[in-house]
């Protein structure tokens, strides 16, 4: 018998007790990390083919039958192909680390705790059941925060104690909501509470609405509760930043889309209410990118310009998360998401990498290193190129999606209009903060001060991701017919 | 058909060994060679007898399930029933019971091993605790106000010496203290009692939950309610009746702490559900729920502000199981069979928990370290008991894929359904507030650098009943079918009793 | 191969460009080699297209790309005369600078980089003419700016040429965002993006909508090819290797702005508004943009404010046209590829003059025609066929524009864009007066100066050749777009071509008589109400200021919203979570405060024996009591409201 | 219905000596009261329904009550012998004391 979605979840728990028991030198546990996460690359594509045909592929196992909560084990297009960026992202990390961590202490407990992410990250993306659901968002909290907390730098528990508090506050409202659908429905299925949910009364979906889209907001680090945000994605380690910008904050976005708007949204939608939802997460959407760019501008940190270019990203992502039902906008932020983590993972490798071989972190102090370090500032320029929306790389598509189905609702609801204008104006301003990062890091003359060499292994990760996002970005159909083949609005 | 004997035996089995083992642990003192795996050997003989009866008990209870959930056993037989002192077999009692023995074999199992029963006194120590869970089953078994009376008081009896062990001033205080409360707490039970017994007759669960839903003088029924529940209420520790609990489990010696929050808390959670529940009017008779969703954010509220002013750790935790009460009474206020769900559970988990962090703190404790500073550097000396404080606390806190999230969403959700959002709301910023301190805690330990005092190696044996309750925490966040099939039941049990 | 030329001619060298710098490893000649002969498929790819015309367009040879929303957006090649006659010029250009730069760039640091990115200009550039839809139009458009920056920015340790890759980025930037705001808009209405749909249906938008998305993408093809009022980004392009200028003004960059003005003119020939504001700008530039030229002391920027101007007069044209296949249309073409050559060869010629010299100043310079015969040769060519002197290229296109504008009948834009010419050959003069004619200047006399390499000379020869022959081809070329006009050689040699050659001779006064007869000196010139003008054209019109202050208040908002984020929204949890602390300790504080007072009260009050408390007491029994008998009361009052 | 009256004024005053006094023998007498009150209204209502039940429960409830209270004076005497005060407030501060004590050995 095939479950590949249950041995996709349950892999990294498997290998915990190998890296436990051969994980004494840090090498052997990585790449027990390293072989299990493309195993459950492996898994996952095995449900590729029911994916593109059905649209969807579905397990479903006993689990808390008195809750309404079976281990529904479900992906279709857009689940898959998120969980298939964060594998990626995961191996990347995973090997960056391989050279990045090697000074640190106790590696096989970093090790162990991220098989315990990977269990979070992946199964965020691959249920369709709330209370699973739930399980999974909250599980990526707890590793998160020891890694960040104790591989970190500088004040790291402060960074990793307001990534947990935040992140959990907004977490709770979520189970708010959910609690709520179940007393509603007595069922938790996404897909099954969703249709059960037309019946029920429209003010208080709308409150559910709310509960959801501001637990999930804190997670996606929308601007006025972004304030974990820069210290945590500093302080983390390089492999964790990226995976805390790629997927992390992200997973909050894809949260919003399939519970917020798949579940609860529909029947809510017609009501003036519906409508004014969508206007105000739009307006968010805006702030967040404009905040976040332009305070990425004004930063000297390389992590945190990094960090909040991230802030900025989401502002993108819940701007076309509001062109919801619309394809285009569903369809490009979903890319969006894929795009981001993948551009976002690299440049927070990157930075990881210019601060090891150079020790600096402030931009100011650094400069021309380009010469010195050449994989490096190929990767920065390929990924930092993608973060500013430049084509041929990969977040311009999504960009363009986003911004197609801006100017698609625009033309059905004249309040679009000046978003999108905004948004659009607002990749200026990406632009320039890339550039300035570049600039700053790497080009005029090179400032006195050892560089150290760039690791194998880093190159190589830095590279493979740095390919995917050229991938992504000269070829994304298939991707998108991927993300498309989902059921969406 | 279910016996007297077949109720009663457990908590004679347990008696009779609180009795022996004055004598017994005595002879194994005296021995020369392994006289400690002689005293667990001890520890788990009644323990495992009582179990293989529980197991009995609930096999016989199943199985005849099917004509009526609720199984009356009484000295008298017949139509008399009613009129004398009963035991009440139930999916729930059956419950709770198995959830007495898990945690009383593992806190005892702590207690054995912390205490060291070389120390001399220390046979009164474990006989005690022996009856203290004797007498909380069949309290829980019990079928009429009075024999739940007895059985209660009887186990307060019990505790308040586990308090009173070290003999140390503040423990005394605290024992007296305690007991003050406790006797108060019987005089306004009693009282109550009273009103009850004159406006039915009868203190029969049955008899008095019938006669009360058609009760005639509304006023009388309120004073009894008014009585019953501050008595109860005084022995749950819901705030502002709760000031005993913080002193007592702090004096206390830890072991006696993790047993008294594992099972004399939980069991006063259970009873005060069971009281208001299943026996005491339901809300359509007299409104109480809104009162005690009060008393219930309250007590979460203050329980948890104050569990953050605290410096010693101890003390911190004692606060946290106050507001767990509050969370408990969440669930007991929705009267909904979600909400019982949830209570069923929380009292299992909740208990765990405690005991737990109790247990961990109490390892560290050995050395000294109190308070938070202490506690610095304590992660990296001690990983084996900060994991198992690291779980506690994230089990308090309501994190997946620890239980204490399953039992906190099922209260949520409970009151939810309840019509009670609002209170829901209140448990939830709770939550993120007592997460904020339990982190802090955890931030304490990790992030600081160690004190010169934190020093030496970890109990490994003490170690042992603690990673029991880790697995079980864990075991149970993950997969909490195997509490939720037992439960499940009792719930319906109750829905059946509320149509 | 012919078949799949309409890919490879812009796959190629984009493809090749990848390989560069495995090539290089192979060694510099090696590398050399491998880019030319890149450079020559490439036109060769590009000239085997052009049979496919007269043969009736080629096979449809587009894959989908990606589908959205049931529309298909294809991968493909959009054939017509108008690209292929982009793609020719551009492969033709991009293989001369080539060659050049061969022998222009050969002791540079980072040549693997360097081809690279002109290869992937070139392939980008002709990707960007053969695009079938504007999405593919837009890429390539970005992909453009992507390179310019690069190459601008190519001796990144020069502060001044990063500062200007960044300058040209940005810039360019904000007009593309208002293209993309235009393709999306248009997508809106019409769910195509395909060429061929759009210009099908773009009626069925309504006016306004139409008017909207000419507007946005005229600011777009503006910028990019750098108008008045956003043309300050040229100037500072020329940080960039001569080479790179040469490309980016003959066939690259700023020519994309001008195809996209002619391939959209069949859309937006209709939007009044777009044609006037295209004219209008277009004039205008062409004057201002002269007079920068006149005024400025680089040896580059008089061909770059060259070419701002002469795009001005291409614009002009086709802002009068009144559609595509008119007169106006064709004449901006026309001067599109005449512009392509001299300018092209005016760079190439400044080119081995600061290569030589190492100075753009040309206050430094003067005397050179001695040292540089060749050069000297070149500028002159160059001069000839920029003002527009028969019978080189600029004559005729530059005849055809005003005939164009005369034929529109609008009097103020033909005033203005004689006016352009005039000043055309005043500036083109001047430069050839100051650099090469008089003494040698005392900066020269210090350094040796040589002719140009040979192979920079038979760049540039081949360029100046086609200066020459490039007018009479006019004939064909207007066979070639299918332009309804008769093209008739006899008709320049007119009443009209007089007048325009007597209004070179009239701008080339002036700086005749200061420069050669010093009849004023320069800066005598500066005083007055010229000094006013003076003053307004050394600031740029005041629009590099303008754009500062622009710059400096984002910085100083983004700089503000930062330190706010650090100083406030940083603060906002800590402050949150303090005073949930302090609430709680007081609440703790009160509490036992509180009772004790009560019960210090109570037994005072009563007074059975007096109790002297003032000391706090915690965990006082009659605490316990007191506080469970407000409980009860508590109890007893909420019960009593709620039943 | 006298009965009640005097119960609950019983009960007032037994709650009245737990707040006012300090003395942990006054205390307990409070308490005596408090149980007298509760055993009092019992055999009232008990009175009124009639039956042997109520009687039997109450001599049941006393009992309980004089273990717990026995406890309690096992605990004062213990209090006293070892810590020289059955004064609950000096009982307190004893215990602050005790913590101040230990604040000033770790400094």
């Amino acid at each position: 018998m095939m479950a590949p979605l249950l041995f996709t979840l349950l892999l990294p728990l498997i290998s915990l007790p190998f890296i436990y028991l051969l994980g004494r030198k840090p090498k052997v546990a990585a790449l027990i990390v390293t072989v299990s996460s493309i195993l459950d690359l492996a898994f996952l594509a095995m449900t590729a083919p029911t994916v593109l045909s059905e649209g969807k592929y579905v397990e479903s196992y006993r689990w808390i039958p008195m809750l309404g909560s079976p281990l529904t084990l479900f992906v279709d297009g857009i689940s898959l192909s998120m969980a298939v960026i964060t594998l990626l992202l995961i191996i990347s990390a995973t090997v960056f680390s391989m050279s990045y961590m090697e000074k640190e202490g106790s590696l096989r407990e970093y090790y162990i705790l991220m098989a315990f992410l990977t269990v979070g990250l992946v199964g965020v993306f691959i249920t369709s059941n709330l209370m699973v659901f739930y399980f999974c968002w909250e599980f990526m909290l707890i590793p998160t925060y020891f890694i960040i907390g104790e591989w970190g730098y500088r004040e790291s528990y402060r960074a990793a104690f307001k990534f947990f508090i935040f992140t959990h506050a907004g977490a709770v409202s979520v189970l708010l909501g959910i609690g709520a659908i179940y007393m509603l429905t007595g069922d938790l299925d996404m897909f099954t509470a969703r249709t059960l949910l037309e019946s029920a009364p429209p003010s208080l979906l709308e409150w559910i609405f709310i509960a959801f889209t501001l637990g999930f907001a804190v997670k996606m680090a929308v601007v006025p509760v972004h304030m974990w945000l820069p210290d945590a994605h500093a302080e983390a380690p390089a492999p964790i930043s990226a995976l805390l910008s790629g997927v992390i904050i992200e997973a909050g976005a894809y949260a919003i889309l399939r519970v917020s708007f798949g579940t609860v949204f529909p029947s809510i939608m017609d009501r003036v209410a519906g409508s004014q939802f969508l206007y105000i997460i739009s307006t968010f959407g805006v702030v967040s990118a404009f905040y976040g760019a332009m305070t990425a501008l004004a930063e000297n940190d390389i992590k945190r310009i990094v960090a909040y270019s991230s802030i900025s990203h989401m502002g993108y992502v819940l701007f076309g998360l509001s062109l919801y039902p619309l394809v285009e906008g569903v369809v490009g932020t979903v890319l969006h998401l894929v795009n981001h983590a993948a551009s976002k993972g690299l440049l927070f490798l990157c930075a990881g990498a210019v601060m090891k071989q150079t020790g600096l972190r402030d931009i100011r102090e650094m400069g021309g290193l380009a010469s010195k370090m050449p994989v490096t500032a190929i990767s920065t320029a390929i990924s930092s190129f993608s973060i500013a929306g430049i084509p041929a790389f990969a977040c311009f598509m999504s960009e363009f999606l986003i911004f197609m189905g801006g100017f698609q609702a625009s033309s059905m609801d004249g309040f679009f209009y000046l978003p999108t204008a905004l948004m659009i104006v607002a990749t200026v301003f990406s632009l320039a903060y890339v550039l300035r990062l570049f600039w700053r890091v790497f080009l005029e003359e090179p400032k006195p001060g050892k560089v150290s060499k760039l690791p194998t292994l880093m190159a190589v990760s830095m590279l493979f991701l740095s390919f995917v996002n050229v991938a992504l970005g000269v070829w994304p159909g298939p991707v998108i017919d991927l993300i498309g083949s989902a059921e969406l609005g | 058909m279910i016996g007297l004997l077949d109720v009663l035996l457990p908590t004679v089995i347990l008696t009779v060994s609180a009795m022996l083992t004055l004598p017994i642990l005595t002879v194994i003192r005296r021995r020369n060679s392994h006289h400690r795996a002689l005293a667990v050997l001890w520890i788990v003989v009644p323990f495992s007898a009582a179990a293989l009866w529980i197991i009995h008990l609930s096999l016989e209870y199943y199985g005849s399930m099917g004509s009526q959930p609720f199984v009356f056993v009484s000295f008298a037989p017949g139509e008399e029933a009613h009129l004398s002192s009963s035991f009440l077999v139930d999916a729930v009692s059956i419950y709770m019971v198995i959830v007495y023995l898990l945690m009383g074999f593992a806190s005892c199992l702590y207690g054995i091993l912390y205490i060291g029963f070389e120390e001399k006194p220390s046979e009164r120590y474990f006989a005690l605790t022996f009856m203290v869970v004797g007498s909380v089953m069949a309290a829980t078994l019990s079928g009429d106000l009075l024999t739940l009376f007895i059985f209660w008081e009887a186990s307060a009896a019990g505790s308040c010496f586990l308090i009173a062990y070290r003999k140390r001033a503040d423990s005394i205080e605290a024992s007296i203290k305690y007991l003050v409360m406790i006797v108060i707490a019987s005089g306004f039970i009693v009282y109550g009692l009273s009103i009850i017994y004159g406006l039915v007759g009868s203190l029969n669960f049955w008899v008095v939950r019938d006669a009360l839903i058609t009760a005639p003088d509304k006023r009388l029924l309120l004073a009894a309610f008014l009585f019953v529940a501050a008595g109860y209420a005084i022995e749950t520790a819901v705030v502002p009746f709760h000031m005993w609990l913080p002193d007592a489990y702090t004096a206390a010696p830890p072991s006696s702490a993790a047993f008294l929050s594992a099972i004399v808390d939980q069991a006063s959670y259970y009873v005060f559900m069971r009281v208001l529940v299943y026996i005491l009017t339901p809300p359509e008779v007299l409104n109480w729920p809104v009162a005690l969703a009060v008393f219930s954010a309250l007590t979460m509220t203050v329980g948890n502000l104050f569990a953050l002013a605290q410096r010693d750790v101890r003390r911190m935790v004692a606060y946290v199981c106050v507001a767990d009460i509050g969370y408990n009474l969440v669930a007991i206020t929705s009267v909904k069979p979600l909400g019982v769900m949830g209570n069923l559970f929380f009292f299992f988990v909740g208990g765990m928990t405690t005991a737990l962090a109790f247990m961990a703190v109490g390892i560290v404790n050995r050395l000294g370290l109190k308070t938070l500073e202490d506690f610095a550097g304590v992660g990296r000396k001690f990983p084996l008991t900060s994991i198992a404080l690291v779980v506690a606390a994230l089990s308090f806190s309501g994190v997946p894929p620890f239980a204490g999230f399953i039992a906190k969403y099922l209260v949520f959700t409970a009151a939810i359904e309840a019509g009670m959002a609002w209170l829901a709301v209140v448990g939830v910023l709770n939550s993120v507030l007592q997460s904020a301190y339990l982190l802090r805690l955890i931030h304490y330990m990790y992030a600081r650098p160690a004190g010169r005092r934190v020093r030496g190696g970890e109990p490994r044996n003490l170690l042992i009943p603690v990673y029991i309750m880790v697995v079980a925490i864990i075991v149970l966040g993950m997969y909490p079918a195997f509490a939720l099939d037992l439960i499940n039941p009792a719930a319906l049990q109750l829905s059946l009793l509320l149509s | 191969m012919a078949e799949y030329s309409p890919w490879l001619v812009w796959l190629f060298p984009i493809v090749s460009s990848l390989w560069v710098p495995l090539v290089s490893k192979l060694g510099n000649r090696a590398r050399d080699g491998f880019v030319i002969s890149v450079g020559v498929f490439t036109l060769i790819f590009s000239a085997l297209l052009i049979p496919t015309i007269s043969s009736g367009g080629s096979t449809d040879l587009s894959v989908k790309w990606i589908r959205i929303g049931g529309t298909d957006i294809r991968l493909g090649v959009f054939i017509d005369p108008l690209s292929l006659l982009f793609a020719n010029l551009v492969a033709f250009v991009g293989l001369v600078v080539l060659l050049y730069s061969l022998s222009y760039m050969a002791h540079e640091e980072g040549l693997p980089r360097y081809y690279f990115f002109m290869l992937l200009f070139i392939g980008s550039m002709v990707g960007l003419v053969l695009a079938d839809n504007f999405l593919q139009l837009f890429i390539f458009w970005e992909l453009v700016s992507l390179c310019s920056y690069a190459l601008v920015s190519f001796w990144y340790r020069k502060p001044e040429a990063v500062k200007a890759g960044m300058k040209v980025f940005i810039m360019t930037k904000i007009g593309d965002i208002s293209l993309l705001a235009g393709i999306l808009i248009l997508y809106a209405g019409l769910h195509s993006l395909s060429y061929q749909q759009i210009f099908e249906q773009y009626w069925k938008l309504p006016q306004a909508t139409l008017t909207a998305v000419s507007m946005l993408m005229l600011f777009g093809a503006l910028v990019k090819s750098a108008q008045l009022p956003l043309h300050s980004w040229l100037y500072s392009a020329m940080e960039a290797p001569t080479s790179v200028s040469c490309l980016l003004h003959g066939a690259t960059m700023v020519k994309a702005g001008v195809y996209l003005t002619a391939r959209t003119h069949v859309i937006f020939c209709n939007v009044p508004l777009w044609l006037d504001s295209l004219a209008w700008i277009g004039a205008i530039t062409a004057v201002l943009g002269a007079v920068l030229a006149l005024h400025t002391t680089d040896i580059k920027g008089v061909p770059a404010y060259s070419t701002v101007s002469q795009i001005g007069f291409m614009m002009a044209a086709l802002g009068v046209a009144p559609s595509p296949q008119s007169l106006g249309w064709f004449a901006g073409l026309f001067h599109t590829i005449s512009h392509a050559f001299f300018q092209g060869l005016g760079f190439l010629a400044i080119g081995s003059i600061v290569h030589q010299l190492g100075t753009r100043d040309m206050r430094k310079m003067g005397g050179l025609r001695r040292d540089m015969p060749i050069t000297f040769t070149l500028c002159i060519i160059v001069i000839l066929a920029r003002s527009g002197i028969p019978p080189f290229c600029s004559f005729f296109s530059k005849g055809l524009i005003a005939k164009s504008l005369l034929l529109a009948d609008n009097t103020p834009l033909t005033l203005l864009i004689y006016a352009a010419a005039a000043i055309t050959f005043a500036y083109s003069y001047r430069f050839l007066t100051i650099t090469f004619a008089g003494e040698k200047s005392s900066y020269l006399k210090n350094i040796k100066v040589h002719e140009a390499p040979r192979l920079m000379s038979i760049a540039s020869g081949i360029l100046a050749a086609g200066t020459i022959i490039l007018g009479f081809l006019g004939g064909s070329l207007v066979d070639f777009l299918g332009t309804r006009y008769v093209f008739d050689l006899a008709s320049f040699f007119s009443l009209e071509s007089l007048m325009f050659v007597v209004t070179l001779l009239i701008g080339g006064l002036p700086i005749y008589l200061i420069y050669q007869r010093r009849v004023v000196g320069t800066e005598d010139l500066r005083r007055g109400a010229l000094g006013v003008l003076d003053r307004v054209i050394e600031e740029n019109y005041f629009l590099d200021r303008a754009y500062g202050f622009i710059v400096r208040v984002l910085l100083s908002l983004s700089n503000n919203l930062y330190r706010m984020d650090i100083r406030v929204m940083e603060r906002v949890p800590y402050f949150v979570a303090n005073g949930i602390m302090r609430l709680s300790h007081i609440m703790l504080v009160s509490f036992d405060l509180t009772l004790d007072r009560v019960v210090a009260f109570t037994a005072e009050a009563i007074a059975v024996h007096s109790v002297k408390v003032r000391r706090v007491h915690r965990g006082v029994l009659s605490h316990f009591v007191l506080a469970a008998t407000f409980g009860v009361l508590l109890l007893y009052i909420l019960l009593i409201l709620t039943t | 219905m006298d009965y009640v009256i005097l119960s609950m004024t019983l009960l007032a005053v037994g709650i009245y000596g737990l707040v006012t006094k300090r003395n942990l023998l006054k205390v307990l007498i409070s308490i005596e009261i408090i149980a007298a009150a509760a055993s009092m209204n019992f055999v009232a209502f008990a009175s009124m329904v009639g039956g042997s039940l109520g009687q039997a429960f109450l001599i049941l409830a006393l009992s309980v009550d004089t273990t717990l209270t026995a406890i309690i004076i096992a605990l004062v005497v213990v209090a006293y012998r070892d810590l020289g005060t059955i004064d609950i407030w000096a009982l307190s501060r004893l215990r602050e004391v005790r913590a101040a004590r230990r604040r000033g050995k770790r400094r």
